[in-house]
């Protein structure tokens, strides 16, 4: 039984392929560029290379992310509040907590043993608190984007940011270049302050371990660093969390497409 | 110029010693947990009932006061940031947040840890948070809760049926008092307590009134926000009252020998708007730069507008306690609020009005906007509008803040035509 | 014959004016990077270059904009909003409102008959409504700040912008592109967010002819257009108006040396 | 009573105003149509900011008063010749260019929006505003529109606090009798006892009508969508009541001919949403996504009591009733504890969950949300927080919260 799930986000469009509902059989990624269902196409061929099928032996397709409505050719969509938290707990079972810092937005969320969301609070209000934030500020301090988290962690004494807007953050950030604090410090501060918004999203929904960062920046140590100090507990961060939304969708593709096997019903009926 | 508790840079006064000494010797004898302690009322500063439950052997805390303690000493965040986690958003009034967060974060502030409360009294007098922020304390400690409602003061002097009102709700306070404490209410007690409230009061209207001299002796803003504690707090005894002789005493020797809040007063201004005490000196350094000294200011006034007559009397305890809490600044209506700054100008000879604004407090913002207007286009009077927050050192931006104080005073400057332009690194 | 120099540290540009006998004989505008003193320095070097004179000839270095303390080795500071109000004077000198909207403010500042502050307003908690907004807009449609002022006019049904952060305006227009919309409305919709969040700050001062346009987003077309149609009234824009704060600057050096003869 | 009331004739015959003049949209509420027919109406009346009945009802030289959420006596505005109309701010349709300045940034949409109205000359057909205390924004408001509107009379109502004080209902008649005074010179007639009685008897017929409604819901969700009953609340507060009780009665007969729809959604109660009302769009959303809202508080005006007994001294009579009220809401200090009071809701209504839908920046919402969250996380209850404006246009995020909360209720 293949299940396919489909991350449709902004920047990137995300895909996995799983087997059964346990086994990863493939992950592919393209860049969204504006065209959610080309890029969910693209992602749909990918994954059936890698996994030497054809598309048509996937049974069935869970979209996930801000285009989940946009694909045509879906059984199912769901939030990718809700596919996330699945996907985070079906890569670590034993995560309560995830935290997703998103490019626009940020949530926490505490889970189920199953991956079921109890709570979830997301940054509503602007968007300092948001992985754009980090871009931006490569941008400001002509600091390649790949090259921020090693410079961060030689900080020392990291300069935090205390402004509520993205924007007039940055003016912040270029004051302290001007008062001649080091970059590893100033970039420090950027992770520590995304950090500090994180963990009060985090505390408004209870914090429980093992606690999970899944989104883009879970690849950046520094961001990881910087969360496990603000949080005073170890992070995971799997090398696969970057599709815990994707693996999400496919792991509740699973389970329904059991529940529909278990009925008469035939599968173009639960078609939305 | 310090406050409670800061460094004093400026050399020490007798004032602010005792002031400061009264400051610590209160916070001492709240967290003296040792003996058997008296029983704590929780009130709020507005037209607040301390001679009443005084009189009944209660200590009074205001949770607003300590706030602004904790946001002085720059501690007000992290209650902050732990009432957020509760679920406290964003806009909530800083007030609030910070004592619910230091609450449940065992009382702990910068001068000694307070007592959890015995009673609630909820002074319901000027802004609506306070309903809410007690309703909260009251769930959180299960004790009892008395919600005094205080009639908005629309005209110029309370109504007989307003004062009817309150009065009746204050007898049946005593009556709860006598219920809960067990002991009968003492109407010589109170009457005493009144005696020295009104001594305070009067040499507090005093000190205020000195702003009326050029150059003005006093800084009727920053400096009067410590003068304010006992008034505020420690009214109903007489460390209150002899405290502004004190201040009486200063105030005199500073005239004679010429020594004012800054050295060539340039500016005269009335200041409307609760500080932002979280950069407090940097904003106060912001004034002194140019030379501009408050005169007289709204603040002060948020615990009772004695300087408008409304002074406790001993001879009519109830009805006087009754229009003191109508008559508390935040209480007015915009009409009310209007006319005394626009009369506070030119009494007092201001050159101009600042107005600082509170992201989280809406009762006291809420239409500063529109008395900007008014100011500036029905009275003449050049008027600054700044914003911040009084307890949430993450919405003080100091470069925007310093900006637009430079340009209005640069503005002010050039309108009187003098040509001064700071040099660099002034 | 006095020559004198006026340094504009924004947010995101320096700008420099160099100004000789009521007329301005030089200026520059470059980038601001992570060391404003050397941007500052630059500015004037720059200017100096384009005017042909030589940093000797300079009587007075006046420093403005957010960055005016940076600029060490001027002899004066003024805030901008001075700076704008005495700029916007000598360009226009009936200008009663002067409408300046840079990378990371607007203000609305009233002036009197002699280009001196009577009252402004700038916008206080965020970014929105400032260039720096257009400029993240504009990247959102695939353009580059630059190019877009002539890119709305035609446009039929201008979509609304309801986001107030720069940062999720951002995806409600990548929305809008997603749905299909036609980027002339979008732009549309945009500069009336823009221009409706200026008219609030217009409204604080009060708008009185002649209204002056200055600052970047000045340089853009369709937004003027936008701010005379909501104003209803002509809107002063001076092809010198990226540098109003810059001669503002200079002016009040040189006016200082008059007052105060070396 | 009603009866006579709806027919235009009245008990004190003598100064009350002949039969009903009606113009425009009010002929057209109160004639005989469709369901569909009046909703669409209600909808195009319900979203335009320039008060078209009001309109409508001033044309004959009759008087309106604005009434700022949440709770004003209208039965004595009624009662002195005066057209009550709730005023709820600008919806989606008004750009806020003027009030900004005068009122300051961090302050909900409502206060906002209303007060550009007022600055935009569309409150011109009201002789008068009423504000009630409900929190310091309704409050401030009234002395920005003293100002800014000085030819018109405005009155803060100070809607009290202290609900076991025995002085507190004397009190309030003392201010009921104030506000009287106040709006007498924008009504027909100064306040008498005898017509109050019939006004009160006719904000009975509304608020049994009103009653019926939500009962029908509750039995039948799936006949009226919580956004048509909504429209039919809305329009309560902006027609003539004596168009209002009969169009009620017309909707309930056809309703029961509406066939009933059942769909698989979760029970949920909406909290928050007492003063800033939502957009159309917002609470169509509500149901798209799968909640079926089971209790609301949209519009609270209409259950702050029931059936008022006008006789003896019938102003007595409505300050007992608001003042023994047993609505619990965000701006009324609470009778016993906000957690018990929500778990008491949720039990009520037998709802899976609970919607706390606030406007941004509204206080009391805010503050009591966490008193409400550590009941509900005690009984381990799910709810969702969300913020509104009115002037949003996209309800992505809003979406995206939503079905999470649906799904997490969904799936196991």
């Amino acid at each position: 039984m293949i299940t396919c799930g489909l991350d449709l986000g902004a920047g990137s469009t995300k895909g996995v392929l799983l087997e059964d509902g346990r086994r990863i059989v493939a992950t592919a990624l393209a860049p969204t560029r504006g065209h959610a269902v080309d890029a969910g196409r693209t992602v749909l061929e990918l994954l059936a290379e890698e996994a030497n099928l054809f598309p048509g032996d996937i049974e069935y397709l869970c979209t996930t992310g801000g285009a989940r409505y946009a694909f045509p050719d879906r059984h199912l969509q769901v939030s990718d509040i809700t596919a996330s938290a699945r996907g985070a707990v079906f890569l670590r079972p034993g995560v309560r907590h995830v935290v997703d810092i998103g490019s626009q937005s940020s949530r926490a969320m505490s889970v189920s043993e199953t991956g079921r969301v109890l709570r979830f609070k997301m940054n509503e209000k602007c968007a300092a608190g948001a992985g754009r934030f980090v871009d931006r500020c490569a941008k400001y301090l002509q600091v390649p984007l790949d090259e921020m988290a090693p410079k961060a962690l030689a900080s020392t004494k990291p300069k935090i940011i205390s402004s509520v807007c993205a924007v007039l953050a940055e003016t912040e950030i270029i004051n302290n270049v001007a008062e001649d604090v080091p970059l590893p410090d100033i970039l420090m501060g950027v992770f520590l302050s995304l950090a500090q918004r994180a963990y009060v999203l985090m505390r408004n929904v209870g914090i429980q371990p093992d606690v999970a960062l899944v989104g883009g920046l879970v690849r950046s140590e520094a961001m990881v660093r910087a969360l496990e100090r603000t949080v005073g507990a170890p992070i995971v961060a799997d090398p696969q969390a970057p599709h815990a939304a994707a693996i999400g969708a496919a792991v509740l593709g699973h389970s329904r497409l059991q529940k529909l096997s278990q009925r008469p019903t035939p599968l173009a009926a639960a078609e939305v | 110029m310090t406050h409670p508790g800061e460094e004093v840079e400026d050399g020490p006064t007798s004032a602010r010693e005792q002031q400061r000494r009264l400051v610590e010797e209160y916070y001492a004898d709240l967290a003296d947990a040792g003996g058997p302690r008296k029983p704590v009322a929780y009130m709020l500063v507005g037209g607040n009932l301390t001679e009443i439950v005084r009189s009944f052997g209660y200590e009074v805390v205001f949770p607003e006061i300590v706030a602004l303690n904790c946001a002085i000493k720059h501690e007000s965040l992290p209650n902050i940031l732990h009432a957020e986690a509760q679920g406290y958003g964003l806009d909530v009034c800083g007030y609030v947040k910070n004592d619910l967060g230091l609450q449940e974060l065992g009382g702990k502030t910068p001068f000694g840890r307070i007592p959890p409360p015995d009673l609630l009294v909820c002074s319901f007098s000027g802004c609506y948070v306070y309903i809410k922020w007690w309703e909260a304390l009251a769930e959180k400690y299960g004790c009892p809760l008395f919600v005094l409602d205080v009639p908005y003061m629309r005209d110029e002097r309370p109504r007989s049926e307003e004062i009817e009102y309150v009065v009746a709700q204050l007898n049946e306070f005593i009556a709860l008092l006598e219920r809960t404490t067990g002991r009968s209410f003492d109407r010589g007690e109170l009457r005493r307590m009144l005696a020295h409230s009104r001594k305070a009061e009067e040499g507090w209207v005093r000190y205020l009134s000195a702003g009326r001299r050029r150059p003005s002796p006093i800084e009727a803003y920053f400096e009067a926000v410590f003068y304010m504690f006992p008034i505020n707090v420690l009214r109903g005894t007489a460390a209150a009252a002899d405290f502004y002789d004190t201040v009486d005493a200063e105030v005199t020797a500073r005239v004679r020998a010429g020594e004012y809040p800054v050295p060539e007063e340039k500016v005269r201004l009335v200041v409307e708007g609760v500080p932002p005490y979280p950069s407090y000196r940097t904003f106060w350094d912001f004034f002194r730069r140019w030379g501009a000294v408050s005169v007289a200011a709204t603040y002060p006034k948020v615990g009772g507008l004695f300087d408008q007559g409304f002074l406790h009397d001993p001879d009519r305890p109830l009805e006087s306690i009754a229009e003191y809490s109508m008559a508390a600044y935040v209480n007015q209506s915009w009409g009310l609020r209007r006319r005394l700054i626009a009369s506070y100008a030119k009494e007092f000879e201001a050159d101009a009005v600042v107005i600082h604004g509170i992201k989280s407090c809406r009762s006291f913002t809420a239409g500063q906007g529109d008395l900007r207007d008014w100011l500036i286009h029905e009275q003449g009077i050049p008027t600054l509008y700044l914003e911040s927050d009084h307890e949430d050192p993450r919405y003080f931006a100091p470069a925007q803040i310093k900006n637009r104080m430079d340009a209005f005073f640069e503005s002010l400057d050039r309108r009187r035509s003098t040509v001064s332009l700071p040099m660099v690194g002034a | 014959m006095t020559l004198v120099a006026g340094v504009d540290i924004g947010s995101t540009t320096a700008k420099c004016a160099l100004i000789e006998d009521g007329k301005v004989v030089g200026r520059s505008l470059n980038p601001v990077g992570v060391e404003l003193v050397k941007d500052a320095e630059r500015a004037l070097a720059l200017a100096l270059s384009d005017s042909g004179r030589e940093r000797r000839d300079v009587r007075a270095v006046t420093g403005t904009g957010y960055g005016r303390f940076k600029v060490t080795f001027g002899q004066f500071t003024v805030t901008e909003i001075g700076c704008h109000a005495k700029g916007a004077h000598f360009l226009f000198p009936a200008t009663r409102v002067v409408l300046d909207i840079g990378g990371q403010d607007t203000k609305a500042i009233k002036v009197d008959a002699n280009g001196v502050v009577i009252d402004f307003a700038m916008n206080d908690k965020c970014a929105a409504g400032t260039g720096r907004f257009l400029d993240v807009c504009a990247g959102a449609l695939g353009y580059d700040v630059s190019e877009i002022g002539p890119l709305s006019l035609g446009a039929r049904r201008p979509v609304k912008v309801t986001n107030t952060c720069t940062v999720f305006a951002e995806s409600e227009v990548s929305s809008y592109v997603a749905r299909g919309k036609d980027p002339k409305d979008i732009l549309a919709g945009l500069y009336g967010s823009i221009v409706s969040r200026s008219l609030s700050l217009l409204q604080r001062v009060g708008v009185e002819p002649e209204v002056t346009f200055t600052g970047g987003v000045s340089r853009n077309e369709g937004m003027v257009r936008t701010l005379r149609a909501r104003l209803g009234l002509p809107v002063n824009v001076s092809p010198l108006s990226q540098f109003v704060g810059a001669i503002g600057a200079a002016l009040y050096g040189l006016e200082r040396l008059e007052a105060v003869p070396a | 009573m009603v009866s006579d009331v709806l027919a235009g004739a009245d008990p004190d015959a003598s100064d009350s105003p002949p039969v009903l003049e009606l113009h425009g949209e009010l002929e057209e509420f109160s004639r005989a149509a469709p369901l569909d027919v009046t909703l669409r109406l209600a909808r195009e009346i319900v979203t335009d900011p320039t008060y078209p009945t009001v309109r409508a009802w001033t044309r004959s030289g009759r008087s309106a008063v604005g009434c700022f959420p949440v709770y004003t006596p209208q039965e004595l505005l009624h009662s002195i010749g005066l057209l009550p109309v709730a005023l709820h701010g600008g919806g989606e349709n008004v750009e806020i260019s003027h009030a900004d300045a005068a009122l300051g940034s961090f302050l909900c949409s409502i206060s906002k929006s209303t007060l550009e109205l007022a600055l935009t000359a569309r409150l011109a057909p009201f002789r008068g505003f009423v504000f009630p205390y409900i929190c310091d924004v309704s409050r401030n408001l009234e002395g920005i529109f003293a100002r800014v509107l000085p030819e018109t009379p405005t009155y803060m109502l100070h809607l009290p606090q202290n609900f076991r004080s025995g002085a507190t209902v004397r009190f309030l008649v003392s201010e009921y009798r104030r506000l009287a005074e106040r709006l007498e010179r924008a009504g027909a007639r100064p306040y008498a006892p005898g017509p109050l009685a019939a006004s009160i008897e006719l904000f009975n017929a509304q608020r049994s009508r009103i009653a019926e409604l939500a009962a029908r819901r509750r039995a039948h969700p799936g006949q009226i969508s919580l956004a048509e009953s909504y429209l039919l609340r809305r329009l309560g507060g902006l027609l003539p009541r004596e168009i209002h009780v009969p169009l009620l009665d017309r909707v309930l007969a056809e309703l029961s001919e509406r066939p009933v729809r059942s769909r698989d959604a979760i029970r949920v109660a909406l909290v928050g949403p007492f003063c800033e009302q939502p957009s159309l769009d917002l609470i169509d959303l509500l149901e798209q996504v799968g909640c079926e809202v089971v209790d609301d508080e949209l519009l609270p005006l209409y259950g702050w009591y029931g059936r008022i007994d006008p006789s003896g001294d019938p102003l007595e009579a409505l300050a007992r009733a608001y003042v023994e009220s047993p609505v619990d809401i965000g701006v009324r200090a609470a009778p016993s504890t906000k957690g018990g009071a929500i778990l008491d809701r949720v039990e009520a209504a037998n709802a899976q969950g609970v919607i706390f839908l606030t406007a941004k920046f509204c206080e009391p919402a805010l503050e009591d949300i966490v008193l409400y969250r550590k009941a509900l996380d005690r009984e381990r209850i799910p709810y969702l927080h969300l913020e509104f404006e009115e002037r949003s246009t996209s309800y992505e995020q809003a979406r995206l919260q939503l079905e999470t909360f649906v799904e997490s209720i969904l799936f196991d």
